[in-house]
């Protein structure tokens, strides 16, 4: 079994106090509680704080550009579907740039785990609203306040058709590490929202003020993450109150699960030395 | 050379079901041994507008289209307006009077005009009107005096499997119907079918689009993600119902962005993988492409050219995309633009670029045009031994673990090429990377690696200009010594601009062009246009564009300014080869 | 000509407040009537990682900077190896042990080096060590013997409004202890303060990015829809602050094709308008430009380049985003490209950018670099009254509704340009389109008109070359005759080949270069730059990419690819003057 | 007062019996109702069948590009708030490729109309499945059926926060066109799915097979369009009941409120002619 050091690559750059750290870590925690190895395991990002993970991770990793890591993410795993692939970003890159991507990865179900680092601000860039900041958070680019409604991640997961949607939070090591080792093992699309907060650039949304607001759907007795609706109902308090844990979780069927039990050597595997081999195809455009 | 060519126009409604009389009538001239291409023109609309179907048939092969018809089928008064100035004195004119009340002449013209109530035969002889395209066929195939045999094979391959042996009788009836009421008509003109030399069962009928599909899966392409729009749909459509049975997998996108980026994604994975797009994709996959160059990740793009700017002229021609393919995206990057001229080309160009994009670890434009990827073409078929498999750089998994050996994702190395590993390899862990980074993937901020890393990345395309897998230039014409007029051209201009010499070899016995096609135009072979030229005194380049795209690039590499002059076409159809001869002969 | 000047550098870690220090130095520089331009370097990060400001001062204005220092403040051991190749024997090093164990030297330099405990003499005479920097920056003001009201003012200018009297006071006591300390430091050495040779109330400091911001604003900016994106956020940052309270409005898009769609959909409303962005945003805007292009919608793209490709180095600098400026977009459209140099340009060619997209109504790419665009420069104030407004052939309501006039939205003309109207006028209803239209807006597929709208559209950029607002060249070094070296730069790389000329005059006696700035790439005029050429030996396009993208142009536009020479820089930094002088006093 | 002839500028190339012209026929109708001059009109669109709308109208128009309308309406309405701003699109255009603008346009709620030619399909391109095409739909790009999970674009909207949404179908001309007359009424972003067939293309999804699942809010005694809750549960039925007519309104604070309420004179709309105006934001650089 691997250790956190075996996956470990370099010194996170951080700022000291950063949310992302406990992401990596529980990230790393994941891996090792799932099993998996290193050259099975690929880490895809966009860009941004939190998009730098992949830069301390010592798996197949892949950082590429703002907003558009989900496509990326989807396009390895297709190629070869024996690979787990976790698709990590900020809020910006998810939820701004990349957000039409991110409701299309949801509804095609492809079976990726999906990691929001949402600190409700964009931090590479220095401090500036975000698609996830509370309204009136003032930044430069909102001197007098947000005026958008932020957008709700868990309910627009739920609403784009997302087949497993988590909360968890930076504070909680352990608990994120589970989750994302649940995440990985669910068969979809699976998608956690991290609050992780920024130390540096959100004075708003702290790890105090985020601690009043969280609860855990376990302490709910007659919580039940199989019902769309109960998942609705959490989702739809976020902005109050941010259930931590797994709130919704179902099974159906993934993208091309059918064409991936008939082939079973991946698209990125097979053998393609011969070219002869797909000659029938021109067979129709011959004479008859 | 094309000896005798006959072409046939049909004219009308899209509604009028021209698109499947011409695809008919295809199959029946196939038949025959002749050779075929087609031209349609057709507007952005679903239904109604003016619509044609152009077939020009040849003994041998043929590649480009005529400007002149030698039977017009008029189904709506428009076909006059479009087609008149295509008429010649032997020319044959049907016309269907259902939709038509004035009969548009050209001046001084000895076309034999027909009326032909085609819609009405078809209602009289089959209670529907629905048959009157198969009644067509029959005029014009009594018109060319083709054989039965034929007609009823063509008919057959066309119908039978797709609609049953009863439709395929009631068509072959009204077929029949309009041989035998042509041959009744009064003064009825007959004209002679080109005799078909493509003898053999080594010919196929095929359309770019098809021809880079199936170039795409024999040279081992096993993904596709990719977003609708014409006149590049065809590819995908064809990928995803058949990629999947030969082991790949299609993935339509909701964008182009999406659609580049997934099949980055795969190619990362070690799939070969492609997109195909028109200009308004290309143009939103800038920055990916810039990713794929920085990061080094193969993958091919498919690029069918159609007019802009922006959304402009959806289902006409162009050759507008040169400089983008050649120049979008922000800094430096490797990258390898190459052109299809024909459907053989289409195939052979789309196998080895996904070599070229393993070999280089680069992205791959492989660009077309409207008019080679939604025409049909006779061809000879397609050869699959010559199809090599090249995967470049690409380590085993033994490779990467032998004793002693410590695998560096971009390792600095003299052809800027750094060997390649894939998820799943054990030994090969790495980082893949569009920031700025060191051999080991991992972002650097200093100067020294920065340069370093850029000296390596951008001496793929020096590297490249050797490889085998490039398309080499074509030349046509006169041979090199003491010819005057040198002639550059890229994809579908080519067959017209040969085509073009014929006709000016035939008319005044000049025969001082040549003609290089240039079919790589990224890495620009300096040595191979420099020598073409050389001699010459003046430099034709003939384009479908307004701003001289490819002359541009050649003035970039060579400093024949003066020498070159530009033929140009941007009406949105392609060069005829006699529009290109015209301006030629006025050569002095 | 920049006489002496002196170069300061203080290097640590971005927590150590290098960033603070270096702006409250400038200011107090600032007071001191002399000149300065800095340099930062800091990573892609936002804590942690070696940083570093340097500020250049002269006697008069100096906009590039040095690569020597004369003053380095070191407060971590990554600030010598950076560092220590800039050092020359008459150097000062002031280094904090507090985080340095190894004092690295460089061989054979004579630079004196001085152990200050800043961090400690803080913590010792006020209780933390948060006045460091000012400690540190009474040191330098001890060397270079500043006076004492100037360093008044400067402190007082950067802290009092924001922090109030006390702590202003507190920080002045620090570099009042950091003088003091200096002073009684054993064989403490002295440097001269170039003597400030700009009096008066007519000058400003100020940085690339707020140059163009206020540029934006004076030529009639309304409208700003942008994402944030180094090196450019500061544009939209400060828009966001400013542009409400000027009457116009600020929008933060989703994205950057949201963010120039929105722009240009605030441009045909009738907005004054424009977007900024850096390569990655750029990028994405292809398919956007290409819109505003054919549908002639006036817009400004403002492009802050940082090194590419892809996400490349975003804090570094480069002038890697011209080929695609220049080329981006699929079809052919009209667009105008200008580069700004400095603070000045950025402020007159943003304001004038407006004019000319208004006039040709199209986009216009208006380039600026890193270095420029977050250094600050002292500068003279920039001239409001030379601003002119010019809206070109906006109509009036009164215009429109002229009895028996017919408003065409794309009237073919013979300059290229229509009349335009903007939604709410009366009479001038119309349609907008990508589609390719005819002159009233609606989609056409006809080829004739084709070919005249796209005569029409490109005819702009001809047109467009004779403009006033369109920056013309800048000539700088030798007259033109006899003169054997020609230099041809865009942007920041102006400055330093400036003086390099005079180093090279200086030492070597050498006048035989001269330079030409081309501040306008597209359209680029020929004669300017053939005439410059003509008559030299050699030319020498200096230039901070890899592919040597301006010399690309320049071949393309003229054949004189021999007598071309590219020098480039592609590591992350801008060019110095002395590098540049280097290079040619090898010319022979 | 216009006519709906005054309104025409051509004869729409859409195929007999297209969806899309009763929603040409109610937007004109209801630019009537709303007693809107030609002038003052602005019809936005992408591309597609859909997208072709604005040709036919006869008030300012502009035909953008592809999934980019809304970035564009929203540029025009901000420039110049006196406009009546309409944006109108099919389904690949405004939930493919436009997805995340349609997003980011809900919240930020700028006062326009946004009108979705919905017909499940990609028609200008031939037929090809779209974001809100039924899972199983057949067509060229999917020969198995489609796979992913269609959008609900109705909940979308609610989820992302537009402050009107309703429901309407190309059958029920009169119907659409008061719906549409109150979207264009409504203060901020108001947002109407229509129900547009496509007759050539998707044969899945007719008149008859909507005629079928359609049933009217109206006739809902207990539904209140200010109940956000009633709204999404609606709106979560969509796949198998259709509701037509108004979701959901709320009134809210739109997009750069208080700067359009403090600055009269529109962006596009203020002198420019002096320069000299903004000297003063050059003093801060001078030295003190
Ligand atoms: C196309 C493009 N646009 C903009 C940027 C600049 N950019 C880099 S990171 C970032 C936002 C980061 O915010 P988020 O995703 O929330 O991550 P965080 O830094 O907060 O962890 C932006 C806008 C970019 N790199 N590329
Ligand atoms: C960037 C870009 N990609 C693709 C296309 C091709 N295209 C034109 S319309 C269309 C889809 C149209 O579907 P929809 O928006 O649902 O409208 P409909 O035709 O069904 O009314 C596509 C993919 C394009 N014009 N531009
Ligand atoms: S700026 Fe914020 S998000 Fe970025 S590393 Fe620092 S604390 Fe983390
Ligand atoms: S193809 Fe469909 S959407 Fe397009 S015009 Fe015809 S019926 Fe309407
Ligand atoms: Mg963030
Ligand atoms: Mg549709």
């Amino acid at each position: 079994m691997l250790t956190i050091n075996e996956l470990t690559h370099s010194k996170p750059t951080w700022c000291p106090g950063c949310g992302h750290f406990a992401v990596l870590n529980a990230i790393s925690r994941a891996v090792i509680e799932c099993g998996l190895k290193k050259e099975e395991t690929v880490c895809v990002s966009g860009i941004g704080c939190s998009s730098k993970l992949p830069e301390y991770l010592d798996t197949y990793g892949f950082h590429t550009i703002h907003g558009r890591s989900l496509p990326h993410a989807q396009g390895v795993k297709l190629a070869n579907p024996a690979l787990t692939v976790i698709d990590i970003g900020g809020d910006g890159d998810g939820f701004a740039i990349g957000c039409g991507h991110f409701i299309h990865a949801a509804r095609r179900n492809v079976d990726i785990t999906y990691i929001l680092m949402n600190n409700q601000v964009y931090s590479l860039t220095k401090g500036q609203t975000s698609p996830t900041s509370d309204r009136g958070f003032i930044t430069n680019t909102s001197p007098e306040g947000a005026e958008e409604a932020p957008i709700n991640v868990l309910l627009m997961a739920l609403t784009a058709g997302a087949t497993f949607v988590g909360c968890g939070f930076s504070s909680d090591v352990t608990g994120l590490g589970s989750l994302i080792a649940a995440a990985i093992k669910h068969k979809g699309f699976s998608f956690i929202n991290v609050i992780s907060p920024c130390v540096t650039f959100n004075k708003l949304n702290t790890y105090d003020s985020y601690k009043k607001q969280c609860y855990k759907l376990s302490d709910i007795s007659d919580y039940d993450p199989q019902s769309y609706e109960k998942a609705i109902k959490a989702a739809l308090g976020y902005f109050e109150k941010k259930p931590l844990g797994l709130l919704f979780k179902t099974e159906t069927s993934i993208f091309k699960e059918t064409h991936i039990s008939l082939h079973p050597i991946a698209p990125a595997m097979q053998d393609i030395s011969t070219p002869q081999k797909h000659i029938h195809l021109m067979q129709k455009y011959l004479r008859r | 050379m094309i000896g005798e060519s006959i072409n046939i126009t049909i004219g009308g409604e899209a509604g009028d079901g021209i698109l499947s009389a011409g695809e008919i009538l295809c199959k029946v001239i196939f038949e025959s041994n002749a050779g075929l291409c087609t031209y349609k023109n057709f507007p952005s609309r679903i239904r109604g507008g003016h619509t044609s179907y152009s077939i020009r048939i040849s003994g041998g092969l043929c590649s480009t289209r005529s400007d002149k018809t030698d039977i017009l089928v008029a189904f709506d008064e428009e076909t006059f307006d479009a087609h008149n100035r295509e008429l010649k004195d032997t020319s044959i004119v049907i016309y269907d009077p259902a939709k038509i009340k004035n009969i548009k002449k050209p001046d001084n013209c000895a076309a034999a005009y027909f009326e032909m109530p085609l819609g009405a035969i078809s209602t009289q002889q089959f209670g529907k009107s629905l048959y009157k395209n198969s009644v067509m066929i029959g005029v014009i195939a009594a018109i060319l005096g083709m054989n039965d045999a034929h007609i009823k094979k063509g008919f057959s391959a066309a119908i039978e499997s797709k609609k049953g042996a009863d439709i395929l009788k009631i068509n072959l009836d009204a077929c029949d119907t309009g041989i035998n009421h042509y041959k009744k008509t009064e003064g009825a003109k007959y004209l002679k079918m080109p005799a078909g030399e493509l003898c053999g069962d080594n010919y196929i009928m095929i359309t770019g689009n098809e021809a880079m599909t199936l170039g795409a899966i024999a040279g081992g392409c096993k993904f596709i993600a990719a977003y609708p729009i014409s006149p590049a749909t065809e590819i995908f459509e064809m990928m995803c119902s058949t990629l999947p049975k030969e082991g790949g997998t299609a993935m339509q996108a909701e964008d182009e962005i999406a659609a580049l980026c997934a099949a980055i994604g795969a190619g990362f994975a070690g799939a070969r993988s492609m997109t195909s797009t028109s200009g308004p994709g290309l143009s939103l996959m800038a920055e990916a492409i810039g990713l794929a160059g920085c990061a080094e990740v193969p993958v091919v793009i498919i690029d069918a050219q159609r007019p802009g700017p922006s959304t402009g002229l959806p289902t006409k021609t162009e050759q507008g995309d040169l400089c983008h393919a050649l120049f979008c995206s922000h800094g430096d990057i490797p990258r390898i633009v190459i052109a299809a001229a024909d459907v053989n080309e289409s195939f052979e160009f789309a196998a080895n670029a996904f070599n070229l994009a393993e070999i280089y670890q680069c992205p791959v434009i492989l660009l077309t045009e409207q008019v080679i990827a939604q025409n049909k073409f006779i061809s000879t078929a397609f050869d699959y031994s010559k199809i090599e498999i090249n995967r470049g750089k690409l380590l085993s998994e033994a490779d990467l673990n032998k004793p002693g050996y410590k695998f560096l994702r971009y390792e600095y190395t003299q052809d800027g090429i750094s060997p390649r590993a894939i998820p799943s390899q054990k030994g090969g862990v790495h980082l893949c990377n569009g920031n700025e980074h060191c051999d080991t993937g991992r972002i650097t901020e200093d100067p020294e690696l920065r340069v370093k890393i850029t000296d390596k990345r951008m001496a793929k395309i020096e590297s490249a200009l050797s490889s085998k897998y490039l398309p080499a230039p074509k030349y046509y014409g006169g041979g090199n010594d003491g010819v005057k007029y040198a002639i550059i051209t890229m994809g579908s201009v080519t067959a017209a601009a040969v085509e073009a010499l014929d006709i000016i070899s035939n008319k005044m016995g000049r025969i001082d062009f040549k003609i290089m096609q240039l079919t790589t135009l990224m890495p620009f072979c300096d040595r191979a246009a420099e020598t073409f030229i050389s001699g010459c005194e003046k430099v034709f380049v003939i384009e479908n564009n307004k701003s001289a795209q490819l002359c541009q690039l050649i003035k970039m590499r060579l400093p024949v300014h003066e020498k070159l002059h530009s033929i140009l076409k941007y009406d949105g159809f392609s060069f005829s080869a006699a529009e290109i001869a015209e301006k030629l002969m006025e050569v002095k």
